[in-house]
């Protein structure tokens, strides 16, 4: 029994199936990206270009590894093993293969929240660790980007919690099966609110402000080469994927089989269309600068998902 | 780290936001800039002492390679000057074939411009369509011309390669979908909020700065001064084309973003005059080998302002001095002022603001900040 | 096999003009455009030399940049590839001359792909890139 | 979001991609790809020689023996030679695919009995040139 | 204000001042003037005149001499060129950029690439050109051949 186990957290719907769903989600992103741009993107690795994202971290790990004289050399190696095996541990939470998640505690949303503050507090490392201008750039503005959206996304995600009368995302989605509803439909400002905000996690455009090309070259991922890049981008990956699963879980009701389709199957499809919503809209936009993100975050975004608690609020006393 | 009370920021001269080599030491007061050194001189090549080395058909060639993008414009300028100082009128049909080159390098170069201000914005999607539609016009070079963007059609004594009837309907016919793509940036640069919010209010050049600085082409248009070396100064066919100078009230990147954009309407519009009016006739003469001895002051409103050439002949078949002076060098004390005051993260917006392609900038320029103390002249007035 | 798989299918460039005049620099650009779309190979363009296989060099090298294209140079991480974009870029030659040139790419960095035209057309310059991962492909371990 | 509808309206067309390796590049007439020489008419009268900016051309040696040296490594593709020649023995051929890895493989000489050549195969003048 | 209106007002002003005035087409007017007089023909047509616009300055070698034009433009579209003549071994001008904002930028370069000194040109460190070129190497000069300029580089490239 121990065995399957194992089994299951390594290889499905464990750590393997995770990293192969990230790495497709990274090819649908970057194609689907591309297709609104009137272009095919990746195209001749593997069919349709699907192995793009595959032979990027392959020939990440065969490079060189340039260690900057300057940086700190146990942060530089610990940092980028950190920031891929954080979202990783964190998707075990996610319910994938079933409603029920592999870790389910009552409070693992919590954990989850707390996992997106940890991924910044990395990047705010890995700039750190580096010792470039650039990076140091990039970090700072990482962090001064959490500040403003961790408050927000805090409390919308929380709603969904209340109405579900859970703090774990498991009990969640079952929730929602068991009252036959979606959280899109009883919260759809807060799903507002959670895409806006997972936007600025993620740093995709107008959020992108820490990885300003144009302005600060690569941001804290400057000096980064090999290995260490190959992880960040897998982390970058499997974020994406932790992302869309919460948004897939709290709203869209998550991994509940549908007739004859199994869960599994409904988990990859709803997060599949949260991924294209991310990269069609990170398409439209142009970036903002960093205060005009803040401020429009305090401004707007706070009140909105202040409203959106009492609306739950309400809803859960009458 | 990196926000202490002020630290140098280095930017360049191998810079993601620049696609070419400069360098600006910035000066930062926490997120602000207080100073910047623009360290040019990368590019320099030595282009003025070759052409001076070289007989006027070579010298041609090297004119072309000043700089990709106004091609025409520089090509323009030197057959200008070289033509004047040689005595030899060019015929008409050359002239209006000159014309339309250079308004179609007016409208490659601005859509060109507009892609890159939504790349620095970040705005990447408004880029790659900027740039495919610029496509239709450099396949429409490549018909007239043979070459894609060094186009080697201005010839001394007129234009190497006629437009015949068929190609000014596809040219027309490209005018059409063009207008259209136009429209559409027009549309999208006016009412998308992000783009707006990153471009009002950024780069600010006063009027009465951008004239005492001399400021250039649509840098100093985008604040509102209305002058333009077509109208001015005309040249080629210029003074028998109908079309507006624009110029913007804003004195920001938007209102420059704005000319440029309307330019690219006007530019149509006079492509289509000079087709439907285009005199028959011979397109060339024969240039003599030498010049007789003279000098003449050669002026040209080249996509991202007035480029003027000045050239002095001895009577031999090499000038005697050759000097070059493009738009972008006169835009830099300009371009320092705007820089001063400004958000680190706007940085990158207000360089491609004023357009700055360095290949030409560096013909000449040899200004190098020094260690501590050199900085433009500009900064003084700060 | 697989790590010459992985190279030929994800190279990712660095941009770098050395003093050239512009035209190969925005036919480069043009490359990366929705009309000749390099991300089909798996191009991408980066800012950082760190993160990059190929260094597309275009232009005549000046004294001035030699220096700083050096480093560049020497920042990439191995194994590394350049291409010489434009005939400036492979032997100076309208500036070759000129008191303020050393000359094409290679005199001051090792060039593996040599692409000629004034500007060359963005297909010339994927049809070089191409030449290059090809011979990646094949490459013995 | 002002360029959300252009956006929907790619997602539904074809790329407007040339996929070229896979598709032949199309090149209009009057490309000016590489100059070829056609040695049957060539007079070796030097005229293109003078007109090449970069000095690409050269003649080399006298009389039977004289070659004609091309160095494709520094030609600009500007036309000038094949606009001078007096008995039209150059033309701009469609060839731009010209990348190598080697310099040296990028000097072609002509004479006028054969044509010794470089890397590339001999440019057929009957190869598609612009103006036949 | 058209070239010869231009080149009669500069004539009345300066007086003996002028070496040589011409206006060979409309909207281009060469005015050459004495050194003693060159401050003041400056500061008559930006002030006076309304030439507030600075082209550029052209830096030429005449020989014994060096040549320094200044071209000036006014609302009209005339350009004025203004040149005055300098010996070679005593090539300093005054700076002008009291009365044309942008004069320094190109006297800068106008003192690199010819060696015109400017007397209260700021910035007087560093050479020009590339890092380590010889400051009293200037490219321009005519007894600068290319194998001169060339020997340079050269040795610029060991370093
Ligand atoms: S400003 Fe224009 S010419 Fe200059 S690097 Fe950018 S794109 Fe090229
Ligand atoms: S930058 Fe100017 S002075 Fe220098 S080589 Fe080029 S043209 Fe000559
Ligand atoms: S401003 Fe200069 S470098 Fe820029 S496009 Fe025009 S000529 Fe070229
Ligand atoms: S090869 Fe031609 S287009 Fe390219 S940089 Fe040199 S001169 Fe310009
Ligand atoms: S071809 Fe012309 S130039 Fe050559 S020898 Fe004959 S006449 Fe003279
Ligand atoms: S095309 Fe121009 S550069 Fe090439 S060989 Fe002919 S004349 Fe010389
Ligand atoms: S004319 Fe020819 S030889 Fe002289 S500098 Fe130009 S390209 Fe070089
Ligand atoms: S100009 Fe023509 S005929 Fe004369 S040498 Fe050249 S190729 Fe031969």
């Amino acid at each position: 029994m121990v065995t399957y186990e194992v089994l299951q957290l390594i290889v499905f719907p464990g750590a393997l199936f995770a990293i192969c769903l990230a790495f497709l989600y990274e090819w649908v992103d970057r194609k689907l990206f591309a297709r609104v741009q009137g272009r095919y993107g990746p195209l001749y690795t593997g069919p349709a270009g699907i192995m793009q994202p595959v032979a990027d971290f392959l020939k990440l790990l065969s490079k060189e590894d340039i260690v900057p004289r300057a940086c700190d050399a146990n942060l530089f190696f610990a940092v980028p093993v950190m920031y891929a095996t954080l979202p990783l541990a964190t998707l075990f939470m996610m319910p994938i293969a079933a409603p029920e998640a592999l870790i389910a505690f009552d409070g693992d949303l919590i954990f989850i929240l707390f996992a997106f503050g940890m991924m910044t507090l990395i990047i705010f490392l890995a700039g750190w660790s580096s010792a470039s201008r650039f990076s140091a750039i990039g970090s700072v503005r990482s962090a001064l980007q959490m500040l403003s959206y961790e408050i927000p996304l805090g409390l919308v995600l929380v709603c969904p919690a209340i109405a579900a009368k859970s703090l774990s995302v498991s009990g969640i989605v079952q929730w929602q099966a068991a009252n036959a509803t979606l959280g899109a439909a009883l919260q759809p400002i807060g799903l507002a609110v959670t895409m806006v905000c997972l936007l600025a996690e993620l740093e995709l455009v107008p959020f992108d402000i820490p990885e300003a090309e144009t302005e600060i070259v690569a941001g804290w991922r400057t000096e980064f080469t090999g290995w260490r890049l190959a992880l960040f981008r897998l982390g970058r990956d499997l974020e994406v994927l932790l992302v869309a699963a919460l948004v897939a879980s709290l709203y869209l009701g998550g991994a509940q089989p549908l007739w004859l389709i199994p869960a599994t199957a409904m988990f990859v499809v709803k997060t599949a269309a949260v991924v294209m919503v991310f990269s069609f809209v990170r398409a439209l936009f142009a970036r903002l600068r960093i205060d005009q993100m803040i401020s429009g975050m305090w401004k707007y975004l706070l009140p909105i998902a202040a409203l959106q608690v009492v609306l739950v609020q309400i809803g859960v006393g009458v | 780290m990196g926000y202490a009370s002020t630290v140098k920021m280095p930017f360049g001269p191998q810079h993601p936001a620049l696609k070419e080599p400069e360098h600006f030491l910035f000066e930062l007061d926490g997120d602000t800039v207080v100073g910047v050194t623009p360290r040019i001189g990368y590019v320099h090549r030595g282009i003025e002492k070759a052409l001076e080395l070289s007989t006027y058909g070579h010298g041609l060639y090297l004119a072309e390679r000043i700089c990709g993008i106004c091609t025409v414009a520089h090509t323009c300028c030197y057959t200008q000057a070289i033509e004047e100082l040689m005595g030899i009128e060019v015929p008409p049909r050359a002239k209006y074939i000159r014309t339309i080159m250079s308004e179609l390098e007016r409208l490659h170069s601005h859509s060109l411009w507009v892609g890159l201000v939504a790349h620095e914005a970040g705005f990447d999607t408004l880029f790659m369509y900027a740039w495919r539609d610029r496509e239709a016009i450099l396949s429409l070079f490549q018909e007239i011309t043979g070459g894609r963007v060094l186009h080697a059609i201005n010839t001394l004594g007129g234009v190497r390669r006629d437009i015949s009837p068929e190609l000014a309907d596809k040219i027309r016919c490209t005018m059409e979908y063009f207008e259209g793509r136009v429209k559409d940036y027009r549309r999208i640069i006016r009412t998308e909020p992000t783009f707006l919010k990153r471009t009002r209010d950024v780069g600010v050049l006063k009027p009465s700065d951008a004239a005492k600085l001399d400021a250039v082409g649509p840098t100093l248009r985008g604040s509102g001064i209305k002058e333009d070396v077509r109208r001015d100064d005309p040249y080629i066919a210029y003074d028998e084309m109908p079309f507006n100078v624009i110029s913007s009230d804003g004195c920001d990147v938007f209102a420059r973003t704005e000319v440029r954009v309307e330019e690219m309407m006007e530019s149509i519009g006079i492509i289509r005059y000079a087709l439907d009016r285009m005199p028959a006739g011979v397109f060339r003469v024969r240039a003599p080998r030498n010049a007789p001895a003279g000098e003449c002051v050669s002026r040209v409103e080249a996509p991202r302002g007035e480029d003027m050439h000045f050239a002095r002949s001895d009577g031999t078949a090499k000038p005697e001095r050759y000097k070059v002076r493009a738009p972008t060098l006169a835009n830099i004390p300009a371009l320092c002022r705007m820089l001063v005051g400004i958000h680190v993260a706007d940085i990158p917006i207000i360089l491609a603001g004023i357009d700055p392609c360095f290949s030409c900038m560096d013909r000449m320029v040899v200004v190098r900040g020094g260690r501590a103390s050199g900085t433009l002249q500009s900064k003084r007035d700060v | 096999m697989v790590v010459n798989w992985a190279r030929s299918g994800s190279p990712w460039l660095i941009h770098f003009n050395t003093g050239g005049c512009n035209g190969c620099d925005i036919e480069f650009v043009a490359a990366v455009t929705p009309v000749y779309d390099v991300e089909r190979f798996g191009i991408k363009l980066q800012g950082s030399p760190r993160h990059a296989d190929i260094l597309a060099a275009t232009g005549p090298v000046t004294s001035q940049i030699a220096q700083s294209l050096r480093r560049v140079y020497d920042q990439m991480p191995s194994p590394k590839f350049v291409v010489a974009l434009g005939t400036c870029a492979v032997s100076g030659a309208p500036f070759r001359n000129c008191y303020s040139i050393q000359g094409g790419i290679d005199s001051v960095i090792p060039v593996d792909v040599y692409v000629p035209g004034c500007p060359p057309r963005p297909e010339a310059m994927i049809d070089g890139i191409a030449k290059l991962l090809q011979r990646i492909r094949g490459a013995k371990k | 979001m002002s360029i959300a509808g252009e956006a929907l309206k790619q997602l539904r067309r074809r790329p407007c991609t040339i996929r070229y390796p896979v598709e032949k590049a199309k090149v209009p007439n009057g490309f000016r790809g590489m100059p070829v020489w056609d040695m049957q008419k060539c007079i070796l009268c030097v005229l293109c020689q003078n007109a090449c900016p970069p000095g690409a051309i050269r003649l080399i040696g006298k009389g039977p023996d004289a070659e004609i040296e091309y160095l494709l490594d520094r030609c600009i593709f500007c036309e000038e030679c094949a606009e001078v020649c007096p008995k039209r023995a150059i033309a701009m051929s469609h060839r731009f695919e010209l990348a190598g890895f080697d310099r040296s493989k990028m000097a072609f000489r002509f004479r006028k009995d054969r044509q010794v050549q470089g890397q590339h195969d001999a440019p057929k003048t009957s190869d598609s040139t612009g103006k036949g | 204000m058209d070239a010869t209106e231009a080149v009669r007002l500069m004539c009345e002003r300066l007086g003996e001042g002028v070496l040589d005035a011409r206006a060979p087409r409309p909207r281009r007017a060469f005015v050459r003037v004495r050194r003693e007089s060159f401050g003041e023909a400056i500061k008559h047509a930006v002030l006076e005149l309304g030439f507030s616009h600075l082209m550029a300055i052209t830096a030429a070698d005449a020989g014994e001499e060096l040549e320094a034009l200044y071209h000036l433009v006014c609302m009209d579209a005339t350009v004025l060129t203004i040149s005055v003549r300098v010996p070679k071994g005593d090539a300093v001008l005054p700076d002008m950029s009291e009365v044309l904002q942008n004069a320094a930028i190109y006297e800068r370069e106008a003192r690199e690439m010819m060696g015109i000194g400017f007397d209260g040109l700021r910035d007087e460190a560093h050479l020009v050109l590339p890092r380590g070129w010889p400051s009293d190497v200037h490219p321009l000069r005519k007894d600068r051949t290319y194998d001169d300029l060339a020997k340079i580089k050269l040795e610029l490239e060991r370093v």
